[in-house]
């Protein structure tokens, strides 16, 4: 079979990163491109939502949330097998919230294979966001004396700082954009939004190459465990997201989503939250882990792999 | 026109504790500062740029010697520990004094 | 009635800025975004203005010219009520240019309910950016001794300056590039230029409610008699433009088109050309008035209210 | 004939340059254009080149590989009259090696008049960026005492910096995804690489038209050898191009643009490897030629005229 | 190698008078000069570069102290009443003397 | 807490330099340096960053003044010929002089 284009970009990154190329992209552009991703996924999202009752979706919708509570939990202990408390909360807040980029290779993956899924999956990209930030906080912090300096903000700062973070608002404001103004309004924008969308992630993968060749150097001094985290975490959370997909009774495409939502680790809302609420926390591990490996992991290896999980299921 | 003996403080950290900077600034009734945008290496790693929790911002603060140290051991206690933080103090001289 | 989305996209950047989000689009963006928005426009008109015969556009051009000249010199009396010579002065240019982004909301508006508008509101735009800001310097320094030092530009280099400002130079460039290429021509471009005009100004409108938001803090400070102006100045200026557009024989949408020029102020080409003219002017003022109240409201309820009077006096 | 809306774009560009225009293009759009243009003829290139049987294309890239180590040879002997040893060697290996854009400029002409080429060209492209650099250093360093300080990189860091630049790295990385995706993974991303190839080229040329302005300065104080050589260059290479081409067997269209290639200099991948490797030399003096003179040259008269040349050949 | 005794002057103002103030030091024959871009905050209110007239730019230039010094007053007379300018001298060494 | 006197090195030169320059400090065991994006004018015309091989960037560098004039020293050797190169030394104040 061959190899799926956006797939290609993000190698020609990695290798020109790997071999000391001197092409970089201009960081405006990599902010522009998530600017673009996230809103165009959020519209997406609510252009298909207007067509779902809302009460089916609430039930699903409050176990998907459930997931992402549950998933730092899960993580947190194996982690504390060789890390700090800090760190093994601060991994664990990454692990249980979401990649919107991964995201949306499967979501490419799923329309090159022609394979359909549930329009309800943009609203649990949205929600697994927070949760796992909101868990890895107060795992970083209990037992701990929180009363000294230097020790993150407070609670009312984080929560606005995470809920008003940039990934949550083009997001969710893409999803009511496209909810208020249905498929006649958002026609227009269709050229944009819809048909640019692949195109444009070809793009912004061949920055995130790039980035990911650049985190390699630093995860060497990290040693083994973290190799075998960073592959190990995605493989069995991806079977946390089949069951809640199964018991939600999605589709073989849906199901493989949900996999890969529970199998991606966050690298742009996690670093920024845990930064300010656990600044105790080594940011090079996390986003070591969660950028250097489990990122081009599900990439490469994940996306076509949780198809196959969720067929076996199916 | 005379110029006049003040301090400035340069800071340089992560760039994601603007704000908070800003509203301590605010707090402590400085009346002026200047950002420049930033990337550099020093004990926390390589800061890039590339995206963000990975930049850095260069703050430059003229005031009144005292006020200039005091800001900086605050910042140095708040901050310090965990993020990436330089800062150093150097003499300038202003026309305006009454302004810092 | 659906909102357009294109207004929601402004709604949402203001949002996030009132609510003190994180998000923030680089301005290189939002330089690029404004040079393709003035490129657009420009290229749209010159294609349309080719199959104009020049001498029918020739006294229509004049009469508008003439309206731009006017606008300030009624608008800076009223002013004088509250502010300083060279404040009113200011303003008044201000609100007698026009912001090309209202225009390009106007004209989006217009293509939803499928109302056509005569082509040569292209060429109006630009002639209606320059003459308000001759007269506002002339306004602002009238009487003044302009000997001393730190009063600002001489004439010559001011009408270098606001001739070869970006919005003229670009809107002229494109007009001219539309004219001598024509449709033939520009075709290979409409991929760009016409089809993405929209989905980009989404992303204008994103940012110019970011910028909205941050101008509401700056403005409290400035007492109710701004936000008055900043409302009843648009709100009156409208009738301007709709008389002239009524006595060059415009048809509905090319009235409420040049209502809408009437109503908008500049905030890109006025700015920049009073700081150097008129450096003792507050540019908080004014900018504050066009960009805080004035571009908001025009969006929101000028746009539909301008047509429902262009309908009237039809 | 209408002039195509290309080379306009350029045009306006030089004349809101030369006229000091305030405007700007930010730095990050330009890169971004110039990875976008890589990634496209790249990635055109590898399709084409799928069709293509290997064995055939050999024998002429090796032809092809030849002439751009011959080409420096020639001009370095002319430019030694005038200019010193390290400057005509570096001047040479602009002039050996190419100019993507003025490339690109080619193909979209050649597609205006629905001329056809053959598909390796951009191949050729890709091979004659590098030859003429190496053999430039050389000539720099010939008979030069290269043991002290100041004089430039080794030749490993050297090699490493032209095979790993930005050029190469986007050229023959779009080579490869489109051999390896072929046309029907490469379709879902035709919205960009493909269509928006040309207005693309539209940005980019206003900017190239803006610094071409402000090359100009610099250029005057250079005396008439540099005009004399900006111009003479192209239309003596452009014969060698022709020549090679007609000995390949190409077409009209192939020919033009192996001329096009041969007549044009590099702005992008030849300062920055000279500045490395030869530093002795001025390069306001190479970059103003290759920059202010030819470029404008060739994408004025040369496009045409090659073409031309091409049709009296065949 | 020596280190000589110069000053430096920085200038913090907005955008808009680059082009002025390049003029001036070209008049004033001044042979280099570095510029980054900056936003910041002071009487004039926040400068945040998100549009054209509301960016500021901070402009390095070393120079003798005597030229220093008169630059800085000239810029202050000419643009310090109405335009957003803050400008500090601090003392440098650098190694060739002759190139400033 | 205690300011201990330290020197900075501050380096304006050609972006192209920047990866050559980086290596240097590494072999000279510096332990931190803040770089950003700057244009200028010099003997070596205008740098405006307009694209590759004409962007300037600014590198600041706090070290003992030893260490700083030394390196002053070996960079002007090494690029001050034939590239684009201005550096200047400043005396500052540090809070932690085990970091520099
Ligand atoms: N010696 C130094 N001189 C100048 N800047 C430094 C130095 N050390 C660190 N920095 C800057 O300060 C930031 C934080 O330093 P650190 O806390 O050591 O990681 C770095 O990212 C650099 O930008
Ligand atoms: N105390 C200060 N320290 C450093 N920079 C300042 C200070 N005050 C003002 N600035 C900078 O100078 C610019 C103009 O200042 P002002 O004229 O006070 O508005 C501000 O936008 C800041 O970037
Ligand atoms: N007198 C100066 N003050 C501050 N920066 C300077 C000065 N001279 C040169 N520069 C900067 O250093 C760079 C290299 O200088 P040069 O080697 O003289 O071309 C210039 O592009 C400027 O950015
Ligand atoms: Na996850
Ligand atoms: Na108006
Ligand atoms: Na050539």
């Amino acid at each position: 079979m061959q190899m799926d284009p956006v797939v290609l970009f993000f190698l020609l990154g990695l290798l020109a990163g790997l071999a000391k190329s001197d092409l970089k992209l201009p960081s405006a552009l990599y902010d522009t491109l998530s600017v673009f991703l996230l809103l165009a996924i959020g519209i997406k999202g609510g252009l298909e939502l207007a067509k779902q009752p809302f009460l089916q979706v609430l039930p699903q919708a409050l176990l998907v949330l459930a997931m992402g509570f549950v998933i730092p939990l899960l993580v947190y202990p194996v982690l504390r097998l060789k890390f700090s408390q800090v760190d093994a909360a601060s991994m664990s807040a990454h692990y249980g919230s979401v990649s919107v980029v991964t995201y949306a290779v499967g979501v490419a993956y799923l329309s090159r294979l022609g394979v359909s899924h549930e329009s309800q999956t943009t609203l649990f990209l949205v929600l697994l966001e927070m949760p796992a930030l909101i868990v890895g906080v107060i795992l970083a912090r209990q037992g701990a004396n929180q009363a000294g300096k230097g020790s993150g903000h407070g609670w009312g700062k984080l929560l606005h700082e995470v809920l008003l973070g940039k990934s949550i608002v083009l997001l969710m404001g893409g999803l009511l954009i496209g909810l208020l103004a249905g498929p006649e309004g958002i026609k227009p924008l269709d050229r944009l939004y819809l048909d640019l969308f692949k195109p444009v992630l070809t793009l912004f993968l061949l920055e995130m190459g790039l980035v990911v060749a650049g985190k390699f150097g630093a995860l060497r001094q990290q040693g083994w465990f973290i190799l075998l985290a960073g592959i190990g975490l995605p493989l069995c959370l991806s079977w946390i997201g089949i069951g809640v997909g199964h018991l939600l009774g999605l589709s073989v495409g849906g199901v493989t989503l949900l996999a890969l939502l529970a199998a991606s680790a966050s690298y742009i809302a996690a670093p920024a939250a845990m930064r300010m609420a656990v600044p105790q926390a080594n940011p090079a591990l996390s986003l070591g882990a969660a950028l250097g490996i489990t990122f081009p992991f599900n990439l490469l290896i994940g996306v076509p792999l949780y198809y196959q999980f969720a067929h076996w299921v199916a | 026109m005379q110029f006049h003996s003040k301090s400035m403080l340069t800071i340089v950290t992560e760039a994601l504790l603007e704000n908070d900077l800003v509203e301590l600034f605010e707090a402590r009734k400085i009346r002026g500062w200047t950002i420049v945008a930033a990337r550099g290496k020093g004990a926390h790693g390589e800061k890039r740029g590339s995206f963000d929790a990975n930049e850095n911002i260069q703050i430059e603060l003229i005031a009144s010697t005292a006020t200039a140290e005091a800001l900086a051991e605050e910042i140095q206690l708040e901050y310090g520990q965990h993020y990436a933080l330089v800062q150093w103090l150097s003499e300038v001289r202003v026309l305006r004094a009454d302004k810092f």
